[in-house]
């Protein structure tokens, strides 16, 4: 019969309203700024720099190798390698600027970064009264501590921090093992050089004779 | 001069407004409410009549004042879909352009 | 609580809304329109009951509700209703017996495609004719009548894509409209002579004066004229002798309207009006040609009968038979008696056509009824009710009600003082009713189904069967109204007073009469059974025994005696042969008269020319051109401008009121 | 005191008037419709001064409800491209001829009314006497045919406006 | 006026404002006054029931959709469950700036939104808010009244929808005006019959007329043709106020804010308002009509004032049409016209027969008694029922022909 549907939208949302002062689970809101969600670990925003040890700007993982800056869709990312008075290029970013209205939070200077160096942070009240400037955020207020990596994404840190480990072991390792060789080599190329002088001196002697 | 004569002179008036527009507009709506206009000066004299009739009791006037409103509202809505007709047909509601009949 | 003479024009007022809520209900409305039918006739059966409580509260009494229709100087027309036992008797019938064929027809008429226009038309019909009845004015009366017939003439025609449909309806409406004219000028006359339309008036309706006019030669003259033109009119709509060829064809309509229209309430309309104008048919001379009538037709219907092969044209025939026993009750003078069957014949007659449809509805439309044959197995509830319709129809003795309304009639035909010939031919009918009916039983429930349809026939659903089973149940019951012990229902029409209690000595009152007449039934019943029932017909094709003994006879009772054909060749033809006779009047003589002066006048206008051209062409083109300039001159005030017209009015309306104030020195 | 209801007679007349000449005199035909409807209303307000309750709402319900709405409706749909306003008010002897016949009308009226004697104790302001019930029970017992020959009438002009005012077929030519 | 058998609290209204008027010596002042006490206690009443219910409206939606709806607003660091709303809301629409389009009509554009709050503001006046308030009681067509009121608030519509020169607010205003011409005629004629049983165009005799001994069952809608006259008065007062589900004129999804686009700030606010106060307005009568307007429930009840009586009865309604509101999809264009005029028209149409029926059967009783109300309700269910079936013939579960 006609009006039936009416009827019985009328009874959900009268159920809605009666529910919801009592029934916890209905009611989902959450009152924003004093109560806040449990943001899920992969929930990501805007990148941040990933610094290891105490000072900020020297335990930066970054290397300025500017892989992100080349990936960044919206190219937002805007890197200047460090030198030293010679004009050597140093492995650390003398500028590390990301403009964060631009940003899109896509993520992918996270995935190529190859030394777990920038990494998607969970801030997103990044609201400013001046929209240029203080929305360009430098390497000062992009650098980030380990430990708060660890605090928004204990899981991902734990694994790049095991990765690290490992990769430094190896590398020492590696290095050790390099050491060895040279060693080696260098005993090696000490007894071919002996055995050339010693050839030399024979020769210089054949001439003589 | 009585109240009558007031509100007869003022239903005089508004019929020759009434009429002035639809002598000077050229616009068939407006000549349409003109004559709207000379209707209701017609009703208001119905109405004066009747409130100073010897016997208002039986109401003759207001009775013919209702019908007359009625009438005019039947009026109204054939005129103006007769005006509608006219500029679907010649795209103008200008009164002098409709002279098709003119000998 | 207003009287139920106040409301009596509710009854057929419901059925005309009904038929006007129909007529503007579209196909996806049909439910309406058949619910908006039924429900207004419920009521009006109601609105009857109360009608019929109050008018036997006060029998012998006429409750009239008289209104002016029409008014012009002195001469006032004026219409009413009335309200007697007649009336309220025949309300009660023709409402409940609609009632039940209506409901049937929401059953029987389910997949046409005409549906709420069949409900429309039936709820028309059924307006009409209770109108008939309530109507205290014999020109209401006719109007309804000529409704009636509209009515009838659609209904006929309701599947008027069958040619036969289409011809049997105009059949019906010329037919009964040759009727209709007799009663037309039998009504000018009568308002020409008693100066009103009304029956009752209080003391002055017609038939309320008749019995003051003296009986001088001209005056019984014009009033036996006035009754046989009135009578005309019954013998159109009750399908009497020589108008009787309608009423078969008829049935080509939807079986509903035959039970209906054609058995219960139209055809019954013709006997009505003689019982209603029976004061003034028993003051004339015209009861007798009504008696003569009513004999003849009987044995022509029933005769007829006896050879037909469609199921619902032995009813029909069976009608006309029983409408003439009708008329000839009223044509010996005992017009409660005619009511009397007319109500009984109505409830089992439109239970045999109910029956018939029902048959015909479950055989997929078969009606032959040697296509027919072993149903009663298969269709138990049509088959038992069936069989008392027949035997109700053909007297069986003392439980059903035509025994008992036939039983009156031949009493009444038998102390007819002027002939016996009347009483003599109803026997002979009464003898082959039991014949063609137990033909028909025997042909169509009997033996073994002849086509493949009828193999798998089976009973209808109770919208079809609930019908039947009621209007059995009256078909039973209705006849101990009136048995001679306690003839409650004439006395209640006669508006006498039922004197004692019941009189069972009185109840085989003339016993002589009462044993031929079961004698006879009897007779009928077994020369119909030895015939037909012990050797059933095998085959569709077999001839009928009585068509091998008697060929001849059989051929001219199957072409109904030739009537259409005469009528054909008699009276078409005259027609036809005074229509060739006029187009050739028209075409020789009138045209050719014409044609003479036109070339006359051609001859003349070339002199005419020849004069114009040459003396007064110049004159009149001078005239001429003065005109077109005058012409032109005032066109120009025809501008087409409505702004130009308002101002001159304007202009003009100061002009006239200073000229008038100047003239009047205000 | 019988100045008060003439005052406020006055007061009615000279608003309504002033309203209408104002209306009819515009250019632009929207405000024109939308100050007649005032100027409607103004009648109305003297229905009341008059006493004639139903009858005043029924004007309002009638002209300012329904016809000016029509009014409105025409004009739109009548508008479709920007009006040539000059072109629809006419030349100025068109209009200049036009008022001058009107005003003529005027004198001649207001000089017969104002000559003609109207005998009668007219000063007497009457109370109401007419209610909506007397309104009702007169339309049911004596104007019983007029109000449904009213009533039809309403059905078929509507009807008429509606077939008048609806586009024709296209027809191939 | 039998002060006895009322509380004081009933005459409490009246006796301030004669308090008040006696102060002032002069007689036509005194005669101002009293008029103007009336008007501005409406004002104040219903501008104050105007502003909570618009926060009201929007918490009880919250709630309707499980959420908890405003909340925030505080002055003076107090924070009433957020019931300072409407005054934030008010100061911000006053503060916003007035936008003007450049090719509007100037003067129609600032009238539309005065003359519709003014328009509907009128028909408070005629409305009987408790036994002896009513500002205009003694009118005699106080119905018809309420009614020329309403036309006239078609006239702003078109004004707001045509000054803007705005192709959707004109397409909008001529929605709403099509919209409520149509709708006027149900809530019209489904007056009719309250009027037909008490006999009187007046308000207070029709609310007077559902009184008596039963107390709440004298009241219009508990008859079978009150009901039904109750429900298409709700549904054609939903349509007459354009809302939900017929806000059409303002379907953002299509006209953007239909005749409102081109409105900012406070003339904006005043739109809101004019419709909020029709609405109040038309609740008014319903509660007038149907639901016995300021009578009590029952004769024991009745130490409550019958102004509050009122009151609560129209805050009823209002949150019924809230209810509504949070309930149902808006409809299409032709849906909604096709449910007017094949719908409600017909079934109003055949209330004014059941109505009628019900008047001649008055004195009925006993076993009639009972007759009496089963027709009475057939003639109410069987008309619903079977225009129901046409109303959604052809409607159904939707089929997906090439999925």
């Amino acid at each position: 019969m006609l009006g039936t549907g009416i009827l019985k939208g009328l009874y959900i949302t009268a159920k809605n309203l009666v529910g919801s002062y009592y029934s916890s689970e209905r009611l989902t809101t959450i009152q924003y700024p004093e109560q806040r969600a449990q943001l899920p670990e992969n929930y990501r925003n805007f990148p941040f720099l990933v610094y290891d040890g105490e000072d900020a700007i020297d335990g930066l993982r970054c290397t300025a190798c500017k892989m992100c800056e080349k990936e960044c869709p919206p190219q937002c990312i805007y890197i200047i390698p460090e030198r030293d008075e010679k004009g050597k290029l140093q492995k650390k970013p003398k500028v590390f600027d990301i403009d964060i209205s631009v940003c899109m939070g896509c993520g992918i200077c996270a995935e190529v970064c190859p030394f777990e160096s920038i990494k998607m942070d969970h801030h997103f009240e990044v609201a400013q009264r001046n929209r240029f400037a203080g929305l360009l955020l430098h390497r000062e207020q992009l650098a980030k501590s380990n430990k708060y990596y660890h605090s928004i994404r204990p899981k991902e840190a734990t694994a790049v921090d095991e990765s690290l480990a490992e990769e430094k072991r190896k590398a020492e390792e590696k290095a050790k093992a390099a050491a060895a060789a040279k060693e080696a080599a260098a005993k090696a190329a000490a007894a071919k050089a002996a055995d050339a002088a010693k050839a030399k001196t024979d020769d210089l002697e054949e001439k003589k004779n | 001069m009585t109240i009558l004569h007031l509100c007869l002179i003022f239903s005089a008036l508004l019929f020759s407004l009434g009429l002035a527009a639809a002598l000077a507009r050229s616009s068939g709506i407006l000549v349409l409410l003109g004559i709207e206009l000379m209707l209701n000066a017609a009703n208001i004299n119905f109405i004066a009549f009747w409130k100073f009739s010897p016997n208002p009791e039986n109401g003759t006037g207001a009775m013919f004042a209702i019908f007359s409103i009625a009438v005019a509202a039947a009026e109204a809505a054939v005129g103006l879909a007769l005006i509608i007709a006219i500029y679907r047909h010649q795209s103008s509601i200008r009164l002098q352009d409709a002279n098709t009949l003119k000998g | 609580m207003p009287s139920s003479i106040d409301i009596l024009w509710f009854i057929p007022a419901l059925p005309l809304l009904a038929a006007f809520i129909g007529a503007i209900s579209t196909q996806r409305m049909r439910s309406v329109a058949s619910g908006s039918a039924l429900s207004a006739m419920a009521v009006s059966f109601g609105l009857s009951c109360i009608a019929l409580k109050d008018a036997l509260a006060a029998p012998g009494v006429h409750q009239v509700n008289n209104f002016s229709w029409v008014s012009v100087g002195t001469f006032n027309l004026q219409l009413g209703f009335l309200l007697d036992p007649l009336t309220a008797f025949m309300l009660v019938m023709v409402t409940f017996v609609g009632f039940l064929i209506f409901l049937f027809s929401t059953g029987y008429m389910k997949g046409d495609e005409n549906y709420a226009k069949f409900f429309c038309y039936l709820s028309l019909f059924a307006a009409a004719m209770l109108g008939i009845l309530v109507s205290n004015s014999l020109l209401l009366t006719f109007i309804c009548w000529e409704v009636v017939g509209l009515a009838s003439y659609l209904l006929i025609g309701f599947w008027f894509f069958k040619p036969e449909a289409a011809a049997a309806a105009k059949k019906a409406f010329i037919t009964t409209r040759i009727g209709d004219l007799g009663f037309l000028i039998g009504l000018i006359w009568l308002h020409s002579i008693s100066g009103t339309q009304l029956f009752y008036n209080n003391g002055e309706g017609f038939l309320e004066t008749i019995n003051l006019v003296e009986a001088t030669a001209p005056a019984l003259f014009a009033i036996s004229a006035i009754g046989i033109l009135l009578f005309c009119g019954a013998i159109g709509k009750s399908g009497q002798f020589p108008l009787h060829v309608w009423l078969p064809d008829a049935m080509e309509g939807p079986t509903p309207v035959s039970a209906l229209i054609h058995a219960a309430t139209m055809v019954a309309a013709g006997v009505f009006l003689m019982a209603r104008v029976f004061p003034l048919l028993e003051f004339g001379s015209a009861l007798t040609v009504v008696a003569y009538i009513g004999a003849i037709t009987a044995l022509l219907g029933a005769v007829i009968a006896v050879a037909q092969n469609d199921i619902k044209r032995i009813l029909a025939f069976s009608t006309v038979s029983q409408l003439g026993y009708m008329m000839l009750a009223i044509g010996v003078g005992v017009w409660e008696a005619a009511i009397f069957h007319l109500l009984t014949h109505a409830f089992f007659k439109a239970l045999l056509f109910l029956g018939a449809g029902s048959v015909i509805h479950a055989a997929h439309h078969e009606q032959d009824i040697r296509a027919l044959g072993g149903l009663a197995p298969r269709m138990k509830i049509t088959f038992a009710t069936f069989s008392i319709g027949m035997m109700a129809l053909a007297g069986v003795p003392f439980l059903f009600s035509g025994f008992w309304s036939k039983e009156a009639i031949l009493h009444g035909a038998h102390t007819w003082s002027v002939s016996h010939i009347p009483f003599y031919i109803g026997l002979v009918a009464v003898v082959l009713t039991a014949f063609y009916m137990t033909r028909l039983m025997a042909n169509v429930f009997f033996g073994k189904p002849r086509s493949h349809a009828v193999e798998h026939a089976h009973e209808n659903n109770w919208v079809m069967t609930l019908p039947l089973t009621l209007l059995a149940i009256c078909a039973i019951l209705l006849g101990f109204l009136g048995t001679p012990a306690f003839p409650w229902l004439q006395a209640k029409l006669l508006g006498k007073d039922l004197s004692g209690a019941l009189e069972f000595g009185k109840i085989f009152e003339g016993p002589g009469l009462m044993i031929t007449s079961i004698v006879l039934v009897a007779l009928g019943l077994g020369i119909g059974w030895a015939i037909y029932g012990f050797r059933k017909r095998e085959r569709f094709g077999d001839a009928d025994p009585l068509e091998k003994r008697f060929p001849g006879l059989w051929s001219a009772l199957e072409h109904r005696l030739y009537f259409d054909e005469l009528y054909a060749a008699t009276i078409l033809k005259t027609n036809s042969l005074l229509a060739s006779f006029s187009d050739w009047l028209d075409r020789w003589i009138v045209d050719g008269a014409v044609q003479l002066v036109s070339k006359l006048g051609t001859l003349l206008g070339f002199i005419n020319r020849d004069i114009d051209e040459q003396c007064l062409n110049a004159g009149f083109n001078e005239t001429a051109e003065e005109i077109r300039g005058i012409g032109n001159t005032y066109s120009k005030a025809q501008s087409g401008d409505v702004h130009g017209y308002l101002r001159v009015m304007a202009w003009g309306f100061v002009a006239i009121v200073i000229l008038v104030s100047i003239a009047l020195n205000i | 005191m019988t100045t008060f209801p003439i005052i406020t007679l006055l007061i009615i007349a000279v608003i309504t008037l002033g309203i209408t000449a104002v209306a009819l005199f515009l250019k632009n035909i929207i405000h024109c419709s939308i100050l007649l409807a005032v100027s409607w209303v103004g009648i109305a307000a003297f229905y009341l001064w008059a006493g004639a309750e139903f009858v005043a709402f029924a004007q309002v319900l009638v002209y300012v409800g329904a016809v000016s709405m029509v009014v409105l409706f025409a004009v739109l749909l009548t508008q479709r491209k920007q009006l040539d306003l000059e072109k629809l008010t006419g030349t100025v002897g068109f209009r200049e001829l036009g008022k001058l016949a009107a005003a003529m009308v005027a004198t001649v009226l207001v000089i017969a009314i104002a000559t003609t004697p109207l005998t009668g104790s007219f000063d007497a302001i009457n109370e109401p006497v007419i209610t909506v019930r007397d309104i009702g029970i007169q339309l049911r017992d004596n104007h019983i045919g007029a109000l449904l020959i009213v009533g039809v009438l309403l059905t078929v002009a509507l009807l008429g406006a509606v077939v008048v005012a609806s586009a024709e077929p296209k027809t191939e030519e | 006026m039998s002060a006895s058998s009322e509380s004081i609290l009933e005459a409490f209204p009246l006796t301030i404002r004669d308090w008040l008027a006696s102060v002032v010596p002069l007689d036509w002042l005194q005669w101002l006054i009293l008029s103007l006490i009336g008007i501005v206690a409406i004002l104040t009443v219903f501008g104050l029931t105007f502003a909570f219910t618009t926060v009201t409206e929007r918490k009880l939606l919250g709630r309707f959709q499980n959420r908890l709806g405003p909340n925030r607003v505080r002055i003076f660091g107090i924070r009433v469950f957020g019931f300072f709303q409407p005054f934030a809301d008010a100061v911000k629409a006053l503060t916003k700036e007035d936008i003007v389009p450049a090719a509007a009509d100037k003067v129609l554009h600032f009238l539309a939104p005065c003359a519709m709050v003014a328009f509907s503001l009128l028909g408070f006046a005629v409305l009987p808010f408790g036994k002896h308030l009513s500002l205009l009681s003694n009118i005699d067509a106080a119905l018809l009244y309420f009614f020329a009121a309403g036309a006239a608030s078609e006239l702003a519509i078109f004004m707001a929808g045509w000054s803007s020169n705005n192709k959707f607010s004109l397409i909008s205003s001529m929605r709403a005006l099509a919209q409520l011409i149509s709708y006027e005629l149900p809530l019209l004629l489904v007056a009719v019959p309250a009027v037909l049983m008490a006999g009187s165009l007046s308000l207070t005799g029709i609310v007077v007329n559902q009184g008596g001994d039963l107390g709440i069952l004298n009241w219009n809608v508990f008859t079978p043709w009150g009901f039904a006259g109750f429900i298409i008065f709700f549904i054609a007062a939903l349509a007459e106020c354009n809302r939900c589900p017929f806000d059409l004129p303002e379907g953002e999804s299509e006209i953007i804010a239909g005749y409102l686009t081109e409105y900012s700030g406070f003339k904006y606010a005043l739109f809101f308002m004019g419709e909020y106060f029709g609405m109040m307005s038309l609740s008014g009568l319903g509660v007038t009509l149907f639901l016995g307007g300021w009578q009590a429930p029952c004769a024991a009840l009745a130490f409550i004032p019958s102004y509050l009586w009122f009151y609560a009865k129209l805050i009823v309604m209002i949150l019924c049409f809230i209810w509504m509101r949070a309930t149902l999809l808006r409809l299409r264009m032709d849906q909604l016209m096709r449910l007017s005029w094949k719908f409600l028209v017909p079934l109003a149409l055949v209330n004014l027969g059941t109505v009628t029926f019900w008047k001649y059967t008055a004195d009925w009783e006993g076993g009639m008694l009972v007759a009496r109300w089963l027709i009475a309700i057939a003639l109410v269910i069987l008309p619903f029922i079977s225009l129901g079936k046409v109303l959604s013939s052809g409607l159904g579960p939707r089929k997906y022909r090439y999925a």
